[in-house]
């Protein structure tokens, strides 16, 4: 039984098959690879799994409770946090600011009214944010207008605003999409030692199979919304269905 | 002090000195001089000028937060003012239940209207409330003239019940609000030389009752509240993805903003006991959108400042007739006078709406952040003539 | 029945004025991305064109009339239209009482003057700025814009009658079998009715058939692929905002012998225009088009006395009562495009 | 009176020679005068409270105008319009108790909050003495209220509501301008006269108070004709395009429309009803016909070529003939070039009301002031003799039925006086059911 367990989804969006029956099982402390061509489904399927789609049949288990007909804002609550393909964090805050929301949300829940306590008074969570930033060599940055960082910098706060909620599930929407290839070696870097320090469970969605092979533990391949085939990377690499499919998106 | 930084403390102690000195500062020129006329430190004015400043704090801990744009706020100081007047025709002339009502009324009102607006965002948001304030607006002045007292607005008469204080003072009149015995118009003046300082009591409570206000809106900005707000405003999908629900923080910053309204509204009651449904028409609500655009959007101060800037307008710039504006350039050749005149008056006086939406206008382009920014930018301007220092990446933007 | 047939008349006529007045609002919100408060202002603004146009048609010299007198007692002072000096009394008196279809004319291109220079002199700048800040900085142009004209025409109505030939009403009743009298309705109304279809259709068409158009509603529906195609996108749209201000100016007009026009007959069709445009769907005109009609019908039938009867109030509130459930229920509006400011 | 340290507006006063530090209760005003803002100096200072802004402006301008006017007159200058004709010669052209008249202007915005705004400010910083002006129903109900708190005199406006001195009458508030109920008496004899007893009305309402009041009066006074209403409905103050509430005319069997509007309003249901061909129609055998209970000129320009033939009521018209109309006609037109409207005449009269019962009375002190009005009778003010009754704060005079004109000679002749309806005709009961409820209360010196 995987922590994220997705059985038999299906989503159709007007006469197109976006999901067909798709089953997948991320085990606990692994990394999961999704990959695939484009339009294979990648975006649907995660989209269906952090509650902004609902998918018409089948079901999405994670930590043996359903996700289905819940908000995002619960489903993170659950324990998954999801990282975007353009980084979404709060422009108009400062970095320090960034990292306290995911950490209020972890203590104290969706909705809490604390409109007379002070943000200063909080020294725990502050410490907590804190480490966080460290953690991804953002301390310089804390007080930083974050709108005003550069591409690089903005990815790695909406990683530690995800990870400072210590997340049982890390959802990465191609994360070094238009990166340089240093910037992604790097991203690479800090992934595999967030995986190594935090024991967490990632899913990632991915393009760039030099990425995909440096992270990944289990990999399944989607072409047009069906999972072609799930395994490890080794045996991924020369599997003639893949191949296939990238060829046949090629051509 | 008071659980605040060292900066919003001092901002606090500066406002609480102006406001406690504001019948002197108001003052400024000697009864009956030429410029007596911009004189301003009477009571109506100066209860005006703290009254529409709770008001504008309210809707800016709306607006400038979370940046939703309410076209209908001006609905729950009506509603505030209609639930103070009840209270005082029906249960006593003491305006501390006249207010405490006022508050309740505004807040259950904004929860259900806040309710329904708050399913959409961004123009649909403005046009659901504007919507909502029309609504009440056509109805209080229409049929529910009963309880709204329609056009000629609610207002108290000698027969009504009052069960806790007396119908009628004991030479037959209304009796009017007070506090334990203190009316809310006793006035203390005080003549130094040529000038003359009124110190009203109603000016004070109102005064006292909006440094509270300001004081909680300055903690709300500063809490994990006023920061979850200002995330809404910055980017409501990562908020949903970090957990947050982001419906309740709005709501709630919905519920308190039209508790302040209601609060100015029973207080505007209490300085003088009638309510009138056009305090809820669109362009009321519009006002308020002005006091705080102009004062500085998402700052703590600019909205009081917004807020007695329009009302010094209105009743002050308002009131300058084509006589008077004669009187001043008097020195002047007639021709030349005469053409000064021609020139100025359509700016002020019966025009000074016009003036006003120029003012507006060009605040918005060159000063989205209203005069608090203007003042920083000359403060700025004056600071770099002193010393060149270092330009600094550090910006506050909840100040 | 023929009660319902002449409020569908009352209901296609207001709706004539919904329609123009949020087609532009629309053209405006969906070419350039901006909400326009001012656009009510522009329909005021057209409607004193007509004022204006009927005002320079009877500038008069005065003459000396001895044989009667003033309210003072004093010889009577006699308007003489200069337009008799040129074209001879009748005429003149013609020309006169031509003048608000004359104006139409005049109107045009004031209009979109007006309209190019707001756009590029205020409206331009405001492009990337937040909807917000549009809303506030048209809010207060509008404001100007009306304390301007209140200057100079004061603030009471100013009659601008129709022609006379289009004085008096049209019997309806007695073309479908009603008996005579019973159903009626005035020329005038009719007209204003027609020219509506007229320049809905003209817009429409012209967006339909041109290559302007064509640009426009590719712009419309993507603005940066457009640019990146090498069109000059901006141009075309600040002819756009011409054409929108043109639209409400003739709009306004056309309504000046409906009703007369004061400086703040803009504010007046303001709210309810806007709540017409989201109605119909933010960006989407045929949907402008559709709600206009749709909530001037409807709130000409909420206005009959048995409506009311059961619900009194009804009047005063269907059309915000309208919006508040057309937006709670489908937010993107009657025929918005999905999510185009759906939210 | 004590209450602690605060005593009503009790003045703490030191003289410049007492130097500055030192804080001495020299004298309290409130006890030497007794009543808010006692003139001290030579000069007195009135506060006209009128809209200056919004749909009423053009008739706040005029009543400025008429107020000028008055103040040039109460201080000698001009040719002392009315004050020749009047039948008190109380007043001596050399300001009102020998002090000069001052005034302040204000922006009432046709709103009560801002009216009341604009009236605390002259009584607050001006130190206005008496409050007058305004054009609508609600400002004058809400700033004579006002007044009546403060305890200064109000001189009410164009006013028209019954509520003003009905229901909501205060002590310190008066009214010379005409209301509802004499509107509907006026007018019912001559309507019966012209069109027949056996008439069937259909009312539209502008749905707020002063509608209310207009149309029960109104009905009352057909109906007692003999006349039947057939229908009534309430249109929203904001309605712009009345064709919704008209073509359901067309249905009715009525053969009367009453248009109980106002202003704005007036000038569209009016627009729009001619449009309509009510005028040309024939019901039951008889002409259409179309009735505005309440007239003004200002908004008759509005209405342009609509309003001829139409009946209606109005307070004053510049074309009396009475020594008194022709004498501010004459002194306003060669002043300003055209003649007064009824807003401007009301108010000046209520300047001249005022300032010579303050002549008469002696003081200044708003008690005395309306001492002296209550009760009193006089002439020579344009609506022949007049009676301000003590019980309700009321004038009762001659009310004027009047026709749109068929040939109008200028801009401002479009008004034809029909008859001068008697001031016994219009005079009712001061508990008249449509003036219940409410009581005048006991005059307020303030202080």
């Amino acid at each position: 039984m995987g922590l994220l367990e997705v059985k038999d989804v299906n989503k159709r969006f007007g006469g197109l098959q976006a999901l067909g029956n798709v089953n997948l099982s991320v085990a606990e402390n692994t990394c999961h690879a999704i990959i695939g061509p484009n339009g294979a489904g990648k975006s649907t399927l995660l989209n269906c799994l952090v509650g902004k789609l609902i998918p018409d049949t089948g079901s999405v288990m994670f930590d043996g409770q359903s996700v289905l007909g819940r908000t995002p804002f619960e489903i993170n609550q659950m324990g998954i946090s999801r990282v975007f393909q353009t980084p979404e964090i709060f422009g108009d805050l400062t970095v320090m600011e960034n990292m306290l929301i995911p950490c209020f949300a972890k203590r104290d829940g969706s909705f809490a009214l604390h409109g007379i306590r002070s943000v200063m008074s909080e020294g725990e969570l502050r410490d907590h944010a804190e480490q966080m930033l460290d953690d991804v060599n953002m301390l310089d940055k804390r007080n930083m207008h974050s709108a005003s960082m550069s591409r690089g910098d903005k990815r790695r706060l909406e990683m530690a605003m995800c990870l400072v909620q210590n997340p049982k599930l890390l959802l990465l929407d191609e994360p070094t999409a238009g990166m340089a290839r240093a910037d992604t070696n790097n991203t690479i870097d800090l992934l595999k030692e967030i995986k190594e320090k935090r024991n967490i469970t990632i899913a990632i969605i991915e393009h760039d199979m030099h990425v995909v092979f440096s992270l990944a533990e289990r990999i399944t391949v989607l072409a047009q919304g069906t999972p072609l085939v799930e395994d490890t990377p080794e045996n991924i690499k020369g599997h003639p269905k893949v191949k296939e499919a990238y060829l046949g998106e090629a051509a | 002090m008071f659980g605040l930084d060292k900066k919003d403390a001092s901002l606090l102690l500066i406002v609480a000195v102006l406001v406690a000195f504001a019948p002197f500062l108001l003052n400024p020129f000697p009864e009956g001089s030429a410029m007596a006329q911009f004189n301003a430190g009477y009571p109506d004015l100066m209860q005006r000028f703290v009254i529409f400043g709770i008001f504008a704090i309210g809707f800016n801990i709306l607006f400038g937060l979370t940046g939703y744009l309410s076209f209908g706020h001006a609905a729950f100081l009506g509603v505030g003012s209609y639930a103070a007047v009840w209270m005082f025709k029906l249960l006593s002339m003491n305006v501390l239940p006249a207010i405490i009502l006022a508050v309740i009324t505004a807040g259950i009102f904004a929860l259900i209207i806040g309710y329904v607006s708050l399913r959409r965002s961004g123009i649909y948001f403005s046009i659901l409330t504007l919507a909502f304030a029309q609504m009440s607006f056509a109805l209080a002045y229409s049929v529910l003239t009963p309880i709204t007292g329609g056009e000629t607005g609610l207002q108290l008469a000698l027969d009504d019940p009052r069960i806790f204080g007396s119908a009628t003072t004991a030479d037959g009149n209304i009796p009017v609000p007070g506090l334990f015995g203190l009316e809310m118009r006793d006035s203390m003046e005080l003549a130094l030389g040529g000038w003359v300082f009124t110190f009203n009591f109603g000016y004070y409570f109102c005064a006292i009752i909006m440094l509270v206000a300001f004081y909680l809106s300055i903690r709300i900005f500063r809490s994990p509240f006023g920061m979850m707000l200002r995330a809404v405003k910055s980017n409501q999908q990562r908020l949903n993805y970090t957990g947050l629900n982001p419906r309740p923080y709005t709501l709630a910053a919905f519920v308190i903003s039209g508790m302040y309204a209601g609060l100015a509204g029973g207080l505007m009651a209490s300085m003088d006991p009638l309510a009138g449904a056009e305090r809820m028409f669109w362009t009321a609500s519009g006002e308020v959108v002005l006091m705080t655009i102009l004062g500085g959007v998402g700052t703590l101060i600019g909205p009081v400042l917004g807020a007695g800037m329009i009302k010094y307008m209105e009743n002050i710039i308002s009131k300058i007739n084509s006589d008077i504006l004669h009187g001043w350039f008097a020195f002047l050749p007639d021709g030349l006078e005469d053409l000064v005149v021609t020139m100025i008056y359509p700016f002020i006086g019966k025009g000074w709406h016009l003036t006003l939406g120029i003012v507006f206008m060009l605040v918005v382009i060159f000063l989205p952040g209203g005069l608090v920014e203007g003042g920083q930018r000359l403060a700025r301007l004056m600071g770099r003539k002193k010393a060149e220092q270092p330009k600094s990446a550090k910006t506050e933007p909840a100040e | 029945m023929d009660a319902i047939i002449l409020q569908i008349l009352n209901g296609l006529d207001k709706g004539s004025a919904y329609a123009l007045i949020a087609l532009g609002l629309t053209l405006i919100f969906g070419t350039l991305g901006v909400v326009n408060f001012a656009h009510g202002a522009l329909f005021m603004i057209g409607a004193f064109c007509a004022v204006t146009l009927s005002k320079l048609l009877t500038l008069s010299h005065t003459v000396i009339d001895e044989t009667r007198t003033d309210f003072l007692g004093n010889p009577l002072k006699v308007e003489v239209p200069y337009v008799y000096d040129v074209f001879g009394q009748a005429t003149g008196d013609a020309i006169i009482d031509w003048a608000v279809p004359l104006s139409i004319l005049f109107a045009i291109p004031v209009m979109i003057l007006i309209g190019v220079v707001m756009e590029r002199g205020l409206i331009k700048h405001f492009y990337k700025r937040p909807h917000a800040d549009q809303i506030l900085v048209t809010f207060g142009l509008a404001i100007v814009l009306q304390e301007i004209i209140k200057y100079y025409y004061g603030a009471n109505p100013i009659p601008t009658p129709a022609p006379a030939a289009f004085v008096g009403s049209f019997d309806f009743g007695a073309l479908i079998g009603f008996e005579p009298g019973q159903i009626i309705y005035p020329y005038w109304r009719l007209v204003y009715f027609a020219f509506a279809a007229v320049i809905i259709a003209a817009v429409f068409a012209f967006l339909q058939f041109t290559t302007f158009g064509m640009v426009v509603r590719a712009g419309m529906a993507d603005r940066e692929t457009v640019g990146l195609l090498g069109i000059n996108i901006d141009k075309r749209f600040t002819i756009m905002f011409g054409l929108a201000a043109a639209v409400a100016g003739l709009a306004g007009v056309m309504y000046t012998p409906i009703n007369s026009p004061n400086y703040h007959m803009g504010m007046d069709f303001l709210v309810l225009s806007f709540v017409v445009v989201v109605v119909g769907g933010m960006g989407s005109l045929p949907g402008a088009v559709l709600a206009g009609f749709l909530l001037g019908i409807l709130e000409s039938f909420a206005s009959m006395r048995e409506v009311i009867a059961i619900i009194p109030g009804i009047n005063q509130v269907i059309i915000y009562l309208v919006a508040i459930i057309i937006l709670l229920t489908r937010p993107r509006g009657l025929m918005g495009r999905k999510g185009v400011m759906e939210d | 009176m004590s209450k602690g340290n605060l005593t009503r507006r009790g003045v703490l006063k030191t003289g410049a020679v007492a130097g500055a530090g030192l804080v001495l209760p020299t004298y309290l005003r409130a006890q030497e005068s007794g009543f808010t803002n006692a003139p001290t100096g030579s000069t007195v200072t009135l506060g006209f409270n009128v809209p200056q802004s919004g749909p009423y402006a053009d008739e706040g301008a005029d009543q400025l105008r008429a107020y000028e006017l008055a103040v040039e007159h109460l201080n000698g200058g001009g040719d002392g319009g009315m004050m020749n004709t009047f039948s008190s010669k109380a007043l001596q052209g050399n300001g009102i108790l020998g002090k000069k008249v001052e005034y302040v202007t204000g922006d009432t915005q046709t709103k009560s909050d801002a009216a009341r705004a604009s009236a605390k400010s002259m009584i607050e910083k001006d130190g206005a003495i008496m409050i007058t002006g305004g054009s609508s129903s609600g400002v004058a109900v809400a700033v004579q209220a006002l007044c009546q708190e403060a305890g200064v005199i109000f001189m009410a406006g164009l006013t028209h509501s019954n509520d003003t001195t009905g229901k909501d009458k205060r002590a310190n508030g008066f009214r010379h301008f005409f209301n509802s109920y004499m509107s509907g008496a006026a007018l019912a004899p001559v309507l019966a006269a012209n069109y027949g007893t056996d008439r069937k009305a259909y009312h539209l309402t502008a749905d707020y108070n002063w509608g209310y009041t207009t149309e029960e009066a109104v009905r009352t006074s057909t109906e007692a004709m003999g006349w039947e209403t057939v229908g009534t409905v309430l249109t929203p103050l904001t309605q712009t395009d009345f064709s919704s509430y008209i073509t359901p005319v067309l249905q009715s069997d009525a053969d009367v429309l009453v248009l109980n509007h106002y202003g704005g309003n007036m000038v569209n249901s009016l627009t729009n009803a001619v449009q309509f061909g009510l005028r040309d129609r024939v019901v039951n055998g008889k002409n259409f016909e179309i009735v505005v209970p309440l007239y003004s000129r200002l908004m008759a320009k509005g209405a342009g070529a609509n309003v001829k033939g139409i009946f209606g009521s109005t307070n004053w018209h510049w074309s009396l003939q009475d020594d008194g109309s022709k004498a501010f006609v004459q002194s306003f037109g060669t002043k300003y070039g055209f003649p007064p409207s009824q807003a401007a005449h009301t108010v000046y009269c209520q300047m001249m009301l005022y300032a010579d019962a303050v002549e008469r009375a002696g003081s200044f002190a708003p008690c005395a002031v309306a001492e002296a009005l209550e009760g009193y009778q006089f002439d020579g003010l344009g609506n022949g003799p007049t009676l301000y009754r003590a019980e309700d704060h009321q004038c009762f005079k001659d009310v004027l039925v009047v026709r749109g004109k068929e040939n109008p000679s200028s801009e401002f002749d479009l008004l034809e006086i029909v008859e001068v309806t008697p001031v016994d005709q219009v005079t009712y009961a001061p508990d008249h059911p449509q003036f219940a409820g409410g009581a005048l209360g006991t005059c307020n010196n303030g202080a």
